[in-house]
């Protein structure tokens, strides 16, 4: 399996505190790895690193083999890594078909000029846009709510169509910030599948930070435990369920 | 020695405008809206000494007083009618408002005292003294004084009151003030007040200082003071102070040193360049949103 | 979908060519004389600066206080073109438009790194150094005012740069590069995370913004006999916000609106002498606070053009 | 009866969020609220502590009706909310988020009531200067918690305080919601997600669908409702 | 306005106005207007006229001038525009009135190309003033400066912002130069400056012998007051911006001994049109009329004077008349005069001083 993204040594430093440190991990191409960590352990400012809203203090991304470390966010996004957000991030006035369509920007591309002219190709483009959006929208059942503002939509259907848009961008590396959050049981059974789909269908690598234990340890391939900021545990969720470790500062025990 | 002298005459300057600086910042920092009538009401001020003293023949520091409540109280009205309906609906619809209610208070100013300036009273000591080789007014150092304290008093009620912090809950999440127990709405007239009652001090000092007042007097003083007050990085109280007499000394230096002709184009390009090199303004606490 | 879009342009065009039709039409027979002609010319003008505005504050959502300074430039530029170098009109309105847009795009940069009220005083403070540096110029007769630019601008013109600037606006806005710039509106890190170049977009929008603004200064000072500085202070920029904000952040036919009925009204208003900014003052406030009330919002979903959001709304 | 609501209505606009809403709170107890996303359990909640207004029907809290009292007098009859998303002030530290919490207090226990939520959160001991909008997700949930503490309510409504927390300070939540319900005789109207535990520690639940109540009762019969089974318990 | 061209006498002609009457140039416009309807009251009574007025306020901004100036000119069928005021708006109304014609008298648009065609450079048939321009007291004032006072090191402090100022400073800087007067400081603030310290100190070190300030009089109490705390006792002179100076309520009058001004008013007269004005405005208003208020009620007597001899609201015959008009001492209160080929009028200037807290012309 070709390792699709690894980091070497990476870190990141608040003022004094260490919220991530000599983090070293890889994940191959169509693999599903599962985040977790107590709260404040740096999952979170792992996806910041790994997309470029923070700048690493030490160490290197690289993706494809191409290093991150001077990428913009933007440029990260177009070369293929794509993610969801822990407190939603919708562009809530926008209609849903339109914020799957801002995540489509970049692979349909028609000028500006041509947009002003309304030039064959704006037409062409925008008809694409259209399709593919509605294409992406089907995935998770949100067709009928096209033109619905964004915010209008309930919650678990705002933290679907977030995924929609971030595959809009048709990443090779998918990044879920506790998908699974404010959902139900039901829900979130739902939600499984929908990730077992998308991986199938899209043909990416997935990472996915979630307190959820269900789904974490139902779908994910390999688990990554993450505390103060560096690796406590690696492997299985077999292996991760039985680690001591692991259990004391994060799963407890379940009476 | 001419250089320490213009020092001086820009820090008088500044204390000014930083007291009318800190009444930007607090009312953005309590209802996130630039208060663009705080000039006005500044404006408002001065009439109101200058009644207190001229028409009513009130001793000065009685007229100062009676300003001081009359201002905040003016603060408040103009919270109450023109704010309050509008809150919760972005910033910029209330900041179209304040322009309406500076408009208003300008016109209303004008068709009662007109607009050719009235002479304001010589309520401050006249003259100047000499220290080494320095030529100091005494209405400079009075001005320096009353900021400073100003300043100081207000800073200690923010941070270390619990009215203050309350101030600060409200500033940020007003919903959940309310959970805590605190009136909103009373917190955010309280603000209106104090930034209102400080510039009632400035707008004394600009009579003072200046002897000439017109109902127009509020637009510059206001834009200088909030330019100072983005420039110390609205809603932190030390950096109004600090911004204020930033762009006061830097509107001396330039005048004396530079160019006269240029000096607001100078003291403006020296604010483009602070503000980029620090988008959050001197003291403006660059937290970065948490992704 | 592309024959409903052929469709509407088709509309479009006609609906704009009836009102030039009509009011061409009004003004060469008398019936609107040369008070409400100027007035009308005004109308047009604040369209451009209203529209143009709404791209960069509106649909950027940049909150921005420095209009008048583009249109300043346009003006002057324009005007210095035509009074000592005499080159025909709509070139030196095209010059004078690239003039503004390039003072544009060192607007737009300090929008990479400032956000709201910062971006807010930079560009009143650009706004007044431009003010500042015409002050001084000799080419510019500083205050006293540079005269003598050729009366060309004409209700023509005028309509057809509004109607440009409304079109392109609109073309725009209804693009992969409009939904880009509301994005970054609605939320600047997502949207760059969705692979969106939020620098080019800002520049973009200030850039084009200013572009229009600077025509709108050609057209002024080709119809005004007499430019002063003064007059694109930053009083000139609160103007144009007030139009746009009052209109409706990121709606075409608000500015549009806005900016007819805040041409028109001040110009009732002059016989009322010394009441008048009192007057103009009062309907200001009034009309924010009524915009908001739940009648003002009743009042707006009768309408039907401005009221397009309804089916969202609905749900 | 410590609270109850009768024909509580919401809207939002044209929206009708919660239809004819009725239950009660007794003295004591912990009564959990749940249902799916968008269900109207916060829409609940903050009617009750009047966040929003457009409402109508009957809210008695101890005695009194404060259906149409301010938010902030509701707090000073000692019922305390823990907002959804936390909510906690992310500028001021997370000593002065404590304190605020006991802004209409005027005893001098406060200090030793501060030190006692430490007990109850060692982590925000820690960080008691850090601002409190720096700390993660789980930490904040902790400072909100503490600092609703803080007014030592009778009654305390949380909005599921365990979103977004680790397994083990799930587990904590948990446990601290009995230890405060159990030791310090706090009533508490909690509104979770996690059903499964929400019922387990609740004495009464209901179950909130599209903005009225379709199953009431006792905690452990609602966990036994098949529908409740299906929906919610996975 | 045709019925009246068989008459010999024109009963009811229609002036118009234009000025700022909000803002801060208002104090200006609003004398101006003052001064217009005394005027016009009093010609009426005198007269048996119905002249009427139709009154615009432009904020003294010349896009608002052009729109008043239309509606006077459509919708009113005003017989003669009495203004505008400010010196933008003159030059706007102006180039906009080359169409109509209509006849257009300023009391106060002191600007030096107000009344010439920029494309021409011929003086606008149609545009006349009752004051003299910028560069008329600038220049009168550098020739005193040599001739009467004996100033040779002259400091001078102007706004730059002001077309006013800008053009007083220009004219006196271009003419001090042939009158051997050095000027050894200019500095230029800004429409908003209020503390001058920074200039003070500069004029302070350069040694002047007097220093002068060709603003409005609002201006010039405040950097009076300033000079004169920092304690500079240098005589200080200036134009006819000055004028009304001691009129501002509460001024220490002790700051302007020493100091100079040249007026087209003479606000001392004890006799003849000037005291008539001022004894009138007085009664009416209760203030002392400034200097644009007198050249306004000149306006009056000067276009009826050119109306009658017209016999006639024909703009072009009123035009005519105004061209070739001679205003004796007797009539106006701001001096005779005549027009020269640019319609500027030719008149003498007071130079006033003030003593013991009140003013003295100075012969
Ligand atoms: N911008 C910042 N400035 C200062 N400290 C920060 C910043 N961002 C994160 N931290 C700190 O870094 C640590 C890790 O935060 P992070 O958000 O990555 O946690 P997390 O693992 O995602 O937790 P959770 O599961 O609760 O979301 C926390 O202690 C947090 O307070
Ligand atoms: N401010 C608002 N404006 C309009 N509609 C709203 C508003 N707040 C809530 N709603 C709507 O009211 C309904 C109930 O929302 P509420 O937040 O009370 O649900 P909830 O049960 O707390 O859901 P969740 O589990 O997602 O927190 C939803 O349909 C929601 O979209
Ligand atoms: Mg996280
Ligand atoms: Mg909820």
């Amino acid at each position: 399996m070709k390792p699709l993204l690894k980091t070497s040594g990476l870190g990141i430093q608040f003022g004094g505190l260490k919220a991530v440190d000599e983090f070293n991990f890889e994940i191959g191409e169509g693999q599903l790895f599962g985040l977790i960590g107590p709260n404040g352990a740096g999952k979170t400012t792992i996806f910041n690193l790994l997309t470029g809203v923070y700048k690493p203090t030490s160490g290197k991304i690289l993706l494809d083999g191409v290093s991150l470390n001077k990428k913009s966010p933007t440029q990260i996004t177009q070369m293929g890594i794509a993610r969801t957000f822990q407190n939603i991030r919708l562009f809530k006035e926008m209609s849903v078909i339109d914020n799957v369509k801002v995540g489509l920007h970049h692979s349909h591309e028609y000028s500006l000029l041509s947009s002003i002219l309304h030039l064959p190709s704006y037409f062409k483009g925008e008809e694409k846009m259209d399709q593919k959006a509605r294409e992406l929208l089907s995935v998770f059942g949100l067709e009928e709510f096209a033109d619905v503002k964004a915010s209008n939509l309930p919650y678990g259907k705002q933290r679907q169509l977030e995924i929609a848009r971030a595959l809009a961008t048709s990443p090779k590396l998918l990044l879920l910030d506790e998908p699974a959050a404010g959902m139900n049981p039901t829900e979130t059974a739902e939600l499984m599948e929908t990730i077992a789909l998308i991986r199938k269908k899209f043909d990416i690598s997935i990472l996915l930070i979630e307190h959820d234990m269900k789904l974490v340890m139902g779908i994910c391939e390999k688990i990554c435990v993450l505390n103060f900021g560096t690796v406590l545990a690696f492997g299985s969720p077999d292996e991760i369920r039985n680690n001591p470790e692991v259990v004391a500062a994060y799963l407890g025990s379940e009476e | 020695m001419d250089f320490i002298n213009q020092i001086i005459n820009g820090l008088s300057t500044g204390s000014m405008y930083a007291l009318v600086a800190i009444g930007y910042t607090m009312v953005y920092g309590i209802g996130k809206m630039i208060n663009f009538a705080h000039g006005e009401i500044i404006m408002a001020s001065s009439y109101f000494a200058l009644v207190g003293i001229s028409s009513l023949g009130l001793p000065p520091v009685a007229a100062i007083a009676l300003s001081v409540v009359l201002t905040a109280a003016l603060g408040v009205i103009t919270e109450k009618v023109a704010y309050k309906p509008l809150r919760g609906k972005g910033s910029l619809e209330v900041l179209i408002t304040a322009i309406g209610v500076s408009y208003l208070l300008q016109n209303v100013f004008y068709l009662i005292f007109t607009s050719s300036g009235k002479t304001f009273p010589d309520i401050m000591p006249q003259g100047s003294f000499h220290l080494g080789g320095l030529h100091i007014t005494y209405i400079t150092l009075i001005t320096l004084i009353i900021s400073g304290v100003c300043t100081g008093v207000l800073l200690f009620f923010i941070h270390k009151t619990k009215m203050g912090k309350a101030m600060r809950a409200v500033s940020e999440d007003a919903g959940a003030a309310q959970l805590m127990g605190i009136n909103v709405s009373s917190t955010i007239s309280l603000a209106f007040a104090i930034g209102s009652g400080l510039g009632a001090v400035a707008g004394v000092i600009y009579g003072a200082k200046f002897s000439l007042i017109n109902p127009y007097i509020g637009a510059m003083l206001g834009i200088k003071a909030f330019i100072a007050a983005v420039l110390g990085g609205i809603g932190s109280i030390p950096g109004a102070m600090v911004g204020g007499l930033m762009i006061g000394v830097a509107e001396s230096l330039t005048i004396s040193y530079i160019s006269s002709d240029f000096s607001d184009a100078i003291v403006f390009g020296i604010l483009i360049l602070i503000l980029l090199i620090k988008p959050a303004g001197l003291f403006g606490k660059n937290v970065r949103e948490k992704v | 979908m592309k024959k409903k879009l052929v469709k509407s342009l088709i509309l479009a065009l006609l609906m704009a060519a009836i009102p030039y039709i009509v009011l061409t039409l009004l003004m060469s027979l008398g019936i609107l004389n040369s008070f409400w002609s100027g007035i009308i010319m005004l109308c047009g003008i604040n369209i451009v600066l209203a529209v143009s505005l709404n791209l960069a504050t509106g649909y950027l959502g940049q909150l921005t206080l420095g209009h008048a300074g583009f249109m300043a430039v346009g003006a002057y530029v324009s005007a210095i073109l035509s009074i000592y170098y005499q080159w025909p009109f709509l070139l030196t309105l095209l010059i004078g438009a690239l003039a503004a847009a390039l003072i544009g795009i060192v607007v737009g940069v300090p929008s990479l790194r400032l956000k709201g009220d910062y971006l807010c005083i930079i560009t009143l403070a650009f706004n007044e150094i431009i003010r500042v540096i015409i002050v001084n110029l000799k080419i510019t007769n500083g205050s006293r005012g540079l005269i003598g630019t050729p009366h060309e601008t004409n209700f023509t013109f005028v309509y057809l740069i509004a109607a440009l600037t409304i079109f392109v606006v609109y073309s725009i806005v209804h693009s992969r590069h409009g939904r880009a710039i509301i994005s970054v509106k609605e939320d600047e890190t997502a949207s760059e995370l969705s692979g969106i170049n939020i620098t080019y977009y800002k520049i973009l929008a200030f850039v084009i913004s200013a572009f229009f603004a600077g025509a709108a200064g050609a057209l002024y000072s080709h119809y005004i006999p007499v430019l002063v500085p003064k007059y694109f202070d930053y009083n000139k920029s609160v103007e144009i916000l007030v139009m746009v904000v009052l209109g409706g952040m990121g709606s075409l036919p608000g500015s549009i609106i806005a900016a007819i009925a805040l041409t028109v009204v001040p110009s009732l208003l002059i016989s009322f002498s010394n009441y008048r900014m009192l007057i103009y003052a009062i309907v200001l406030i009034a009309a924010m606070l009524l915009k908001h009330s739940d009648a003002g919002i009743a009042l707006k979903r009768m309408i039907p053009f401005l009221n397009k959001k309804g089916k969202e709304e609905s749900l | 009866m410590l609270l109850k609501v009768k024909d509580l209505n919401v809207n939002y606009g044209v929206i009708h969020a919660i239809k004819d809403v009725s239950f009660e709170v007794e003295e004591g107890e912990i009564v959990a609220l749940i249902g799916a996303n968008g269900a109207g359990k916060t829409s609940t909640l903050h009617a009750i502590s009047s966040l929003i207004s457009s409402k109508s029907g009957e809210i008695i809290f101890d005695g009194k009706d404060i259906s149409k009292m301010p938010a902030h007098k509701i707090v000073g009859l000692n019922l305390a909310q823990v907002p959804e998303g936390r909510r906690i002030f992310a500028q001021l530290s997370v000593e002065d988020n404590l304190e605020m919490g006991a802004f209409l207090r005027d005893d001098n226990k406060i200090e030793d009531d501060i030190q006692h939520i430490y007990s109850l959160f060692p982590r925000l001991e820690e960080r008691k200067k850090q601002l409190a909008g720096t700390l993660s997700g789980g930490e904040q949930q902790m400072l909100a918690m503490g600092r609703a503490l803080m007014s030592k309510p009778k009654l305390l409504l949380l909005d599921e305080p365990s979103m977004g927390l680790s397994p083990i300070l799930v587990n904590e939540i948990f446990d601290i919601i009995k230890t405060i319900n159990k030791e310090e005789g706090v009533t508490v109207l909690l509104v979770e997600q996690n059903a499964s535990k929400a019922l387990k520690i609740a004495d009464k639940a209901y179950v909130l669908e599209t903005g009225t109540i379709t199953v009431s009762g006792k905690a452990a019969d609602v966990a036994n409702n098949s529908r409740v089974k299906e929906a919610y318990l996975g | 306005s045709s019925t009246n061209q068989t008459k010999t006498t024109v009963k009811n002609p229609i002036f118009g106005f234009i000025g700022p009457l909000t803002g801060d140039a208002s104090q200006y416009g609003t004398a101006v207007k003052n001064a217009l309807e005394l005027a016009v009251e009093k010609y009426n009574k005198e007269n048996g006229t119905k002249i009427t007025i139709k009154a615009y306020d432009d904020k003294a901004d010349a896009t608002e001038a052009v729109n008043a100036y239309n509606k006077l000119v459509d919708d009113d069928n005003v017989t003669a525009v009495l203004s505008p005021v400010t010196t933008a708006s003159c030059l706007a109304v102006a180039n906009a009135s080359k169409a109509k014609s209509t006849p257009i008298l300023t009391p106060s648009g002191t600007g030096d190309n107000i009344t010439i065609d920029s494309s021409t450079k011929k003086a606008y048939k149609n545009v006349f003033r009752i004051c003299t321009n910028d560069s008329y007291a600038g220049t009168y004032l550098a020739k005193l400066c040599n001739t009467k006072f004996n100033f040779r090191k002259v400091a001078i402090l102007y706004n730059k912002e002001l077309d006013y100022s800008a053009g007083l400073d220009a004219s006196f800087e271009k003419e001090a130069k042939n009158q051997n007067v050095n000027v050894v400081y200019s500095g230029a603030y800004n429409a908003n400056t209020k503390d001058f310290s920074t200039f003070i100190s500069k004029i302070k070190a350069s040694g002047c012998d007097s220093v002068y300030l060709p603003d409005y009089y609002e201006s010039v109490v405040t950097i009076t007051k300033q000079l004169r705390d920092a304690g500079i006792n240098v005589p200080l002179f200036g134009g006819d911006g000055w004028d009304g100076i001691l009129g501002v309520k509460g001024v220490n009058a002790k700051n302007f001994e020493n100091t100079y001004y040249v007026s087209g008013f003479n606000k001392d007269a004890t006799s003849g049109p000037a005291k008539a004005f001022i004894d009138a405005y007085q009664k009416k208003y209760n203030t002392m009329p400034n200097m644009f208020a007198a050249m306004e009620y000149d306006a009056v007597t000067v276009m009826m004077k050119a109306i009658n001899a017209a016999k006639s609201t024909d703009p072009d015959k009123i035009n005519e008349q105004l061209a070739k008009i001679t205003v004796t001492n007797d009539e106006a209160a701001c001096g005779g005069f005549k027009y020269n080929e640019y319609h500027d009028p030719q008149k003498e200037m007071v130079t006033v001083t003030v003593k013991n807290g009140k003013y003295v012309t100075v012969s």
